[in-house]
């Protein structure tokens, strides 16, 4: 099915190029490709960004409600992420329940936001261990044409960074929205880049056509200050520790370029 | 968003402001999908549609394949985002129902017996709703297929009419379809007089009824036109292109 | 696999009578088939009806039970209509979650008793945003020979018609029932009457044959003052709008005798 | 329904007024919807029971097929309304279970070789249920086969025998199931004196154990009566409209 | 299917001895294989025991929670049982929801226990009608090689036995542990014994290639005063009178030995 | 259970007495299910694992089948009664991540090619969960794997570093994984120097990150030699078998 996508000849003509630090779209080995992010789209959710990277394009929507905390963690609000691929998206996608790559892809979205601390989910508390606000954060992939988890986490922290919750005060046990609106609290940038192994070097951002060539997938997504807060290793190959290594030092860099399209500090 | 007291104000205009029978402003873009093979992007007034098609092509599982057609399969949804309350992303009863009546309301300008034991793939994705989400989808969705260069008889243009605080109105929002008195969503092709969908909800007289109908059929012809005029600059665009 | 149950011959047949203003099975064009209507069928429920319509059979209960109102219409009951294509019934009806068709029968027999406000909800409230009574219809087809929905929808009505509720007084907030029944609050009496569109001529109450050669389907429900309530088209055609009004005028008048046959007035 | 106070009076007759050992009152039709290929109605007490078949007949899917016989297979199933709380449509663990046990009491009975690489398929709805729906599902269905005109060893009959207050009794209803002591529904072909389904639940002795199924089975005997004189009925009224 | 794992010849074999009074593998016809019991094996769960029966290979686990008692039984405690057919026992386990056998086989185990009152759930109500403690006993078949029914029992029994609640104390309505355990209340002691009919003779706990010959399979579930708590007859075939009460006598003898291994007395 | 005050003591000690680079106890058994093509069971600390596998074999359903290679299946699963509040036995997003992830990390050693149109078929059962299980499952399934004769490059072996209290630590149990400040698991085969599985939350600097994943892979090494003891015991023991 894949060689009825790429054929074998384009693929091979794809790795080839890449151990000559070439790539078939004329792109560096470490250069992503043009990326755009629109902020805000969809007035009716509380937050909102769409992320093109290349031609893979990625919509995320934010809504906040209330609801209980988890038990254990009584005193916080509640981040959930879910992704969404499309049957529009992509000839491969098929309608369902999400299946392990979308469950996958969400996952590492809410790894990045957890681990790094983004959201300050203390604040999110109304009432301790009986009501909290819930932070809905839905991945939604309009176009893939690969890379999609680099354009999920980035639409993911710019639709956040957007986010407006309502003004409320507590009324008899009972929320009362009052007029205005505040930001979310948000407290750290986390950025994903994702590199593949093709050849047996690395590159970043791949595209499509370059993920079903590549042996295997790595991606490292780093906070504001440069600390790692999660990694994902994928795809049926392997690498070394250096490659690892390697990674771990370019991706903080891109992260911190990718990072100044979103804050602007 | 809580009951508004009125629906119309004093000077008989609606809460954002329209006449009776006018209809939101309205948005078509052609083709803006990377991997379909057809797509179009459609806003009327707060609605955000995107639909994409894919096809003809095999069918999966095969068994579904029919001797002298193409079979049309499609697919109504929301974005967990597009309403005010998150919506869960299984696919609810009511876009399981509204996916059928868009099927039947496209199948009948499909030329299905040109491409036998093939299936054509329509997706039409609500990325924000605000009243007459079916009828937005259809108006994309044929936009798609004839992107996608499926050969049709018409385009399938949709719009609602229905009734509110005792009059009738064009192109209901969200409000009006809420707590208005009535909704006759209609979907048609314009070249032909032929109504590919009625549905109707609410409470209206055989004379309301007829009014209603003429009228959305009105809107119909309007949106076909800004219709058309999407294809046409899709087309233009590729044109130039072309010659460059 | 439907030329297996129909022959072709018979599909071209039934068309060319009705070009003739003729059916297969004697009718005329605006005629039902024999109607047989039985109330009160199953005990054990709180309303029941049986409905033949040929063939066509249709058993629905309605249970009522306590439970809460939605958020946004705290104070009134709630109105659940589900539809079973139970495989008993039909060999085309497989067994599993109800189907698109099934679905859309139940939303058919909802719209039509919820638009025409048949149901007094507002009467089932027991406690504000807390506690209301839930009127579950349930639509069990028993055998499948065409319009479905006029049959459901009849045996629906005849159904809440027929429904006791349970008399009951509140003590420390608790529902304590009371000896003694009342009829469930009906208010109106919608009836749907459908139409298959066949060599573009209408005709009312198509039969399974009928169904199978139809291009299209109407079916509109109206209420007891004549007002239309609900509309359905169905089917891979279209209608002219002649046709449409021609349908309503008709529905209203076959609403009207059909109605007779389960409210005496 | 709450717990009664006592399952016998003091003459030692139940709720209903039947004695120790009397069945509940029972009716059978047969071939009574038009669609199967054969079908039967039953009310027993105020048990409502329908069971169709369909078949032999192609299998699907057909990586199920046998190739030297007949795949039976068995659906019992509750309407929502036919219980004290609406049962959701889903169908529980309970009927998954009795399914199983249901199709395994009514197989040894079907000459399954005659009709290789094809399936026969049974469908029970309990429409109104009081207690001993399963036996009353077995009967319903083996009438049903019959009905069908499928070859079987003999018909198949079920009745439960169990203790309340004490006593064996005959033929549980609900409130005797579910407060009683022990519930033997039991399935058996009577010509050949072969159990086809056992079950229990409670606590007999071995010695109320074997007086129980002895009792059960005696029951079983009468309904065999009242099955055969359902298939005469129908056999006499086909007769009868042939002749005319 | 079956014949590619057992070969015809073996199975004719089998019954061919059976009609002789002997076995392929050279047991009585009223014998079992070696059992084993192995209690708390999983420290983390209340309760646990893993039951060998030859190859045969189940875990059971028992958890303790608090939860909703049901509304028609308020004030008693709520026993769950659930049986997974996990794919690792054998190659015809699939991954995926419990199948008819998996219901049936927890459908059996739980009947044993609630018929025989072996748990004293009035023991185990917190607060009448709102707050019970919910025994849940999960079946873990790891490794199938016939009877099933004998050994998820036996290692049911077992971990009841074995289970440890927490002591407690309310507090303001809320359940504060306090230091200590109790064994769960368990009153009886049901045995399940199940026997399969090969060549019209009775064999007791077949193994798998026994169960791919048998006619039909009787399990007689008795208490620790030998009466019968539960019956379940399984497989295509028929039993005769005699059969059936030959076998309830042999069951409450075979019952009485197993339960010596289980509990001490 | 609840938040320790701390997760070293004064002496750098860790919660269970372990240094800050000591594995827990570790035992493994090769071959111990009878069914399964190859199997093993390891304890690590308070885990508890099982692994089984099957094939290669047929492949089901036939089109998922490739015609150079085998496909390799993974199921990661945890035993309802394997954490402190009982799981539901359907899987959870966890486990169908980590049956990926760890289909991933087993991957690279085997020699797929060998076996065309067939399925391997990886079952992980966790029967009682403590921290570290994936790494646990990886390391136990290499050895089924082993165990069914399956070719490979080399065995997989896994285990986490992470930080708690400011330290670097190996090994991490469940209050160090959810109360610590990072958690590396690490997958790799030892022999050839391949990482094959690398995941990691919490916040760790480059420096500290590399300092993790040697330590990480240092503790692979170890378990590694365990590995092969553990198959060295079932080959002297068959070995001997056969002999007697």
């Amino acid at each position: 099915m894949i060689s009825s996508i790429v054929s074998k000849v384009k693929q091979k003509r794809i790795a080839q190029l890449v151990a000559k630090g070439k790539r078939l779209d004329g792109r560096a080995l470490m250069e992503y490709r043009e990326i755009k992010i629109e902020p805000s789209i969809i007035e009716r959710a509380e937050g909102s960004a769409q992320v093109h990277i290349g031609k893979t394009q990625v919509l995320v929507g934010v809504k906040i409600e209330t609801g209980e905390p988890f038990p254990d963690i009584p005193d916080q609000g509640v981040l959930t992420v879910n992704a969404e691929l499309v049957p529009l998206a992509s000839p491969t996608f098929e309608p369902g329940p999400p299946n392990e790559d979308a469950i996958e892809l969400a996952r590492i979205v809410d790894r990045g936001i957890r681990e790094s601390k983004a959201i300050a989910l203390e604040e999110l508390c109304i009432q301790p261990g009986k009501k909290v606000f819930i932070v809905f954060v839905d991945v939604y992939v309009l176009n893939h044409d690969g890379n999609l988890i680099d354009a999920s986490a980035l639409a993911a922290l710019t639709a956040l960074v957007n986010t407006k919750m309502f003004n409320y005060e507590m009324k008899n046990d009972e929320i009362v929205k009052k007029p205005g609106y505040k930001p979310l609290p948000v407290r750290n940038y986390p950025v994903a880049v994702t590199f593949a192994k093709i050849n047996d070097k690395l590159v970043v951002d791949p595209w499509l056509e370059e993920e079903h060539v590549m042996d295997a997938r790595l991606t490292i997504t780093t906070d504001k200050d440069g600390k790692i807060c999660s990694i994902q290793k994928g795809g049926s190959g392997y690498f070394t520790t250096q490659q690892i290594l390697e990674a771990a030092k370019i991706a903080k860099e891109k992260a911190a370029e990718l990072r100044k399209l979103v804050v602007k500090t | 968003m809580s009951k508004p007291e009125k629906l119309l104000d004093k000077k008989g205009l609606r809460l954002d402001g329209r006449k009776l029978d006018e209809l939101r402003p309205i948005k078509m873009e052609v083709g803006i999908l990377a991997n379909a093979d057809g797509s179009a992007y459609l806003e009327q007034g707060r609605n955000k549609v995107l639909a994409a098609v894919y096809g003809p092509k095999e069918v999966h599982p095969k068994h579904l394949a029919l001797p002298d057609r193409a079979i049309l399969r499609c697919r109504y949804h929301m974005a967990p985002f597009s309403v005010e309350e998150r919506k869960s992303p299984a696919p609810s009863r009511r876009e399981i129902e509204l996916s059928k009546v868009i099927r039947d309301a496209l199948e009948p300008a499909v030329f299905l017996e040109y491409y036998p034991r093939t299936s054509i793939d329509i997706f039409i994705e609500i990325l924000q709703a605000d009243g007459g989400t079916r009828c937005a989808g259809i108006t994309t969705a044929a936009l798609a297929l004839a992107d996608a260069g499926i050969p049709m008889r018409d385009l399938v243009v949709a719009c609602a009419a229905g009734k509110a605080d005792g009059k009738l109105i064009l192109d209901l929002m969200d409000l009006e379809d809420k707590y208005g008195e009535a909704d006759v969503p209609l979907a048609m092709m314009p070249g032909i007089n032929a109504v590919t969908l009625l549905q109707m909800d609410g409470s209206l007289t055989l004379e309301e009824f007829e009014k209603a109908i003429e009228m959305a059929m009105e809107g119909c012809r309007k949106i076909y036109e800004v219709q058309k005029e999407a294809l046409k600059a899709k087309y233009v665009t590729v044109k130039e292109e072309t010659e460059e």
